[in-house]
């Protein structure tokens, strides 16, 4: 199988969904570029990260459709086509934009089926890149899907690979639920094997790329590299796990968390998010409730601290979980 | 003077009769302490939903504002189960989940009242954008008040479909107030239509008392817009006749304000003089409607106090399609 | 000591503050009302729920700014005038409105002194009502404080009495930090002994309305009165609980849940917010970790179902934690 | 001509000129894979950070953008720190928590950049309110670019400013471009300036690359919003010489536009050009400005280089005063 950095796998996606469907269409920043500049260069840009590079020569300036710094309008946009038939997939430059743009997608997006009494659907997904190491500081590398999360009437998508970002966009566009997908800066550039043709990965179900029989490791997004390399380096030590990437928090997998726990008896949660009200206590008081006769030591959440992300290159590094956290963390609930 | 058969003339002073009986009854009904929550009455202002929508079918959009009776109504909202919703039935227009701030029909170009001030003119873009871009000849509308003009949402909605070149009405409401403060102080004092202007709209203004005024606005703004011109703005003035919500005390508004407006710039009359003055209709004919109108309320109110409620099973259904 | 309402409370909250610091002042929509109205009658409203009222006879208009319908502008005019040494107090009408002005909050306010490097600080309050109980539906009922404690940088209050919610605003208005300060709607109307003269109740110091032994129940604002009926209904069984109210969710007092839990053994903990990424999660999680070896039951989670608030009367009853429901979660942990 | 005196044309000289050595010179180490993060270079817009900032005392305050070190520098923040910063040191600004995009020296009324478009306009407002409550005739004023000009945020600032009367002062700098979209396209072509008369504001409109012309445009300004007339707008164009960040290919850019920019519409030239022309200063005086400047920058590259970093104690220092 070819070997895809996961901004082409997503690029692929894309290319997929809007020859599919006519009715897909994106919407936001600079996601073609090039609009009113002085070289004509139309499609230039292609998103700042390249996931939409391409579509508009393909699809035509109708399909992709660049707009003003205005977010708000940008959901609200796509949220008045969806529910006019329509399968836009917007893109927010940066997960800490939804400052700018919460209403449309908490009060509106999300809330739409609900307050019309389930007559209608607004099928839309929101794109976005989320999360730190690029040294871009605080307004610009946070997490945001652990708050999204807490919003009922949006599912929310989070992959740790080019693989499953793919499959997880076509799921995404093709939900006629709304979406967010997150996808994590130090994502893009990841590598592995993704096929050419499309294939959809369904939400709510988890992947388990290790397995084992000492802890169960439960990470997000890109902690799922950093758990993996943290597992890796205990196997010298005799000490295997289970490491569970829900790929969507919101529908969770709850079933394949709590079966793993039953089996290890111990439970370590990783995100880079801040540590109050996010998805690691999420999960944790969720098994500390349904899989609590399985436990057999305290579960360990492995976080940022509650603080916002620094700028210089250290203090992010320092800043962000590490595998030798996570290891730490496993080997704790050896004790 | 105007091209309107007597089936459409008929057809306007219908619905702002709905209307206004509706609200009037609302602001009874709701004093006997029986209806819940946050109810925001259109009464005063029925000749700029009709004289808008009257130029729509059921494939246009609207999008409309927390004080949506009237604009849903004038789109041709089923009438009974909107009063069943307001009492939080599960046979209302939403089921008894969005009561009166979020009455919506999709099907009939209806997107919802919202409670969210500003929060509707983003969407209505989104829903011209679908008919640019389905090429259906459709147009998309959003209401909004002179409070929401000030909404950073409302300018953002402007400027996108100036942008995009979508066919978008936005109409202005101005009836003086947001809440308890004056138009004039939430501006400055400064001519909120010139803010519409400044993204290169037509303007089109009328007065929000006339029906007739209205109507041959936004008839001009619609032809704009639904001929591939781009957005186009509605700006109309009239007061509201009851408290911001049902509870208001209205201690901001001089004494005899309402009367005052009741009396001499009522939309109701304002139509029987012109139809009559300008022997375009009957007035036993209007007087016909309004029997029909009123025994219309009358059931909608019985049906909606016996109808059913929902149960604990019905809070989580429909969050989601599947989940 | 005399009685009175959350409301009176909150405002002798304000006029004790008023006239202790003359860089206090307060900026909101309708916050006096009445200005550009025709009757002239300015202060004719003091908030919509009252909790502002009076003060603009007293302190004069320009201490007591009402606003046109901007969000974003009021809570950046606060933080702007906090920067240059101003005390505001600023009211965003409804919790949900946070959705049109997040970025202001979460990426200025709360970030400020952070990314400025510890030299500046940013001293303002955001009141607004929160929850549901007034039949207004999905947009209008929501509690956002989850939201905001996962934000780091801000400060949040939950006040669940006329006491605490004087003391508590009066600590607020006094710190240096960011505050955002949440009045439950039902709060208002409820009454209790309080006091005419100002006192502060300082931050991250739980309050423990019902002591016992038998399980420890930790609830938030409202549901505080909620879990005190039940442990109250309770009694007849023999069955007595610690009820904590933590009163600030960031900071938070985890010693009196893990000191309580300690003894008890058990926890429910109660929040009338869905229940993902929520409160109730982080202090499951945080006592999943730090109180494990004194757990003897699994903790029980009370919260709304993962759904938006619903309009119909008997449907937000229905949405609503119930004192039966935080009764039978305490039972739970006791099988 | 103008009524500045030579120390202050030199000072405005000096500043425009450690505005641009301080981009040039962080171009080049960029380029080198040094420095971290996104990093918005200033270039080319020199005169209007600097023909604006001259009005200005410490006293005054300012809300700058993404693109911020030439605001910063133009209100007399300290280059060597600011330098510091952007390598990540402790000793920068920010002690290395803000970066590029965050610098702020609030006690010298740099009320900080700011990463998000549209940010600072609302907390000028507050800032210029806190003039007002204060009485002490101090003014405020946030940059904002042609992009910045369609995000909700800046209208609400802008109503606001007016409904508040306050001392307040919007620059708005049309530089042609936000991020890759030509600012015709994002404003469907028209006038972005109209949208601040349109409430009532007067706009003072100037050539970005000329100091003077900017230096004239915001002494009517600010005078009108010190003077307790409210707020007002200075508008000024002119395009910058480096990508939106360091790293953009500017495919959206004709070939030659920076190279035509730089020869015929170089603030800098433009400076020497009019002061020797009008006799108003020596350039021998300029070229030693000159020297000290690329020494100071020098100095600041190479003390940034060395200066220390943190550590993971410094993470979660300086979220809250206390917790
Ligand atoms: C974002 C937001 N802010 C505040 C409110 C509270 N609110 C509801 S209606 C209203 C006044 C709206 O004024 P206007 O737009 O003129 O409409 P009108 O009520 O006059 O019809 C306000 C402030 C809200 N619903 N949403
Ligand atoms: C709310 C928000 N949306 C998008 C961005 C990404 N972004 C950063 S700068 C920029 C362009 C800004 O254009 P303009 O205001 O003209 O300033 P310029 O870069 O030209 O100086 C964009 C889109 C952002 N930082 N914040
Ligand atoms: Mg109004
Ligand atoms: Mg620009």
């Amino acid at each position: 199988m070819p070997i895809k950095t996961a901004r082409d796998a997503l690029n692929e996606a894309m290319f997929h969904e809007f020859a599919r469907d006519p009715n897909v269409f994106a919407i936001g920043e600079d996601i073609a570029g090039g609009r009113g500049g002085s070289s004509g260069d139309i499609g230039c840009v292609g998103g700042i990260f390249g996931v939409t590079k391409g579509l508009v020569a393909e699809f035509g300036e109708e399909r992709v459709i660049d707009t003003p710094i205005s977010e708000s309008a940008i959901v609200g946009a796509a949220a008045g086509a969806a529910l006019s038939g329509m399968r836009p997939v917007a893109e927010i430059m940066f997960a800490d934009f939804f400052g700018v743009c919460l209403d449309q997608v908490m009060n509106q997006v999300a809330k739409f089926r609900y307050m019309f009494g389930g007559k209608t659907k607004c099928p839309l997904v929101i794109r976005c890149n989320t999360g730190a190491g690029y040294s871009a500081a605080a307004q610009h590398s946070q997490t945001m899907y652990q708050m999204m999360t807490a919003i009922p009437g949006l599912k929310v998508v989070v992959p740790s690979n080019a693989y499953d970002a793919k499959g997880l966009l076509i799921s995404a566009i093709q939900d006629d639920d709304p979406v967010l997908f997150f996808e994590h800066k130090l994502l893009y550039q990841s590598e592995c094997e993704v096929p050419d043709e499309a294939y959809a990965i369904p939400f709510g179900e988890a992947a388990m790329p290790r397995e084992g029989e000492h802890c169960t490791v439960v990470a997000f997004g890109q902690m799922v590299n950093v758990a993996a390399q943290a597992i890796d380096s205990l196997a010298a030590e005799g000490i295997t796990c289970d490491l569970i990437d829900p790929r969507t928090t919101s529908p969770l997998d709850e079933e394949t968390i709590l079966e793993s726990v039953e089996a290890t008896g111990r439970l370590v949660v990783v995100d880079e998010s801040p540590p109050r009200c996010g998805l690691t206590a999420d999960i944790a008081g969720m098994v500390a409730d349904k899989g609590f006769s399985s436990l057999r030591a305290p579960i360990k959440q492995v976080t940022a601290p509650h603080s916002p992300v620094p700028f210089a290159a250290e203090l992010e590094a320092a800043y962000l979980p590490k595998a030798q956290d996570v290891a730490a963390a496993i080997r704790e609930t050896l004790k | 003077m105007t091209n309107l058969t007597e089936q459409q003339l008929v057809q306007a002073y219908r619905r702002m009769k709905t209307i206004r009986e509706f609200e009037e009854r609302l602001h009874i009904e709701i004093a006997t302490g029986q209806i819940a929550g946050f109810t925001h009455l259109y009464a005063g202002q029925e000749a700029i939903a009709v004289g808008v929508c009257e130029h729509l079918s059921d494939a246009d959009s609207i999008v409309s504002t927390h004080r949506g009776h009237g604009h849903c109504i004038a789109k041709g909202a089923d009438v009974l189960k909107m009063m069943k919703e307001i009492w939080g039935s599960t046979e209302g227009t939403c089921n008894g989940k969005g009561g009166s701030m979020h009455i919506a029909e999709v099907e009939r170009g209806i997107l919802g009242a919202n409670g969210i001030v500003g929060g509707g003119p983003p969407i209505g873009v989104g829903a011209a954008l679908a008919s640019k871009l389905k090429k259906n000849n459709t147009v998309a509308l959003s209401f909004g008040g002179d409070g929401s003009s000030n909404q950073g949402t409302t300018f953002e909605a402007m400027n996108m479909a100036v942008c995009l070149k979508v066919p978008k009405i936005f109409v202005m409401e101005n009836n003086g107030y947001s809440e308890n403060t004056g138009a004039s102080y939430s501006s400055g004092g400064i001519d909120i239509a010139a803010r519409a202007e400044s993204f290169g709209m037509p303007v089109f203004k009328a007065d929000g008392s006339d029906f007739f005024s209205v109507y041959d606005a936004a008839n001009k703004a619609i032809e704009y817009s639904r001929r591939g011109d781009g957005p186009s703005v509605v700006y109309a003035t009239m007061m509201r006749y009851f408290g911001h919500f049902e509870g208001d005390a209205q201690l901001y508004r001089a004494k005899d304000e309402v009367k005052n407006l009741r009396e001499t710039s009522d939309c109701l009359d304002n139509f029987r003089t012109r139809v009559s003055d300008d022997k375009l209709l009957d007035l036993a004919v209007l007087d016909a409607v309004d029997d029909e109108v009123l025994a219309l309320i009358e059931q909608s109110v019985q049906d909606a106090k016996v109808a059913p409620r929902g149960t604990l099973a019905d809070v989580t259904k429909d969050v989601y399609i599947n989940y």
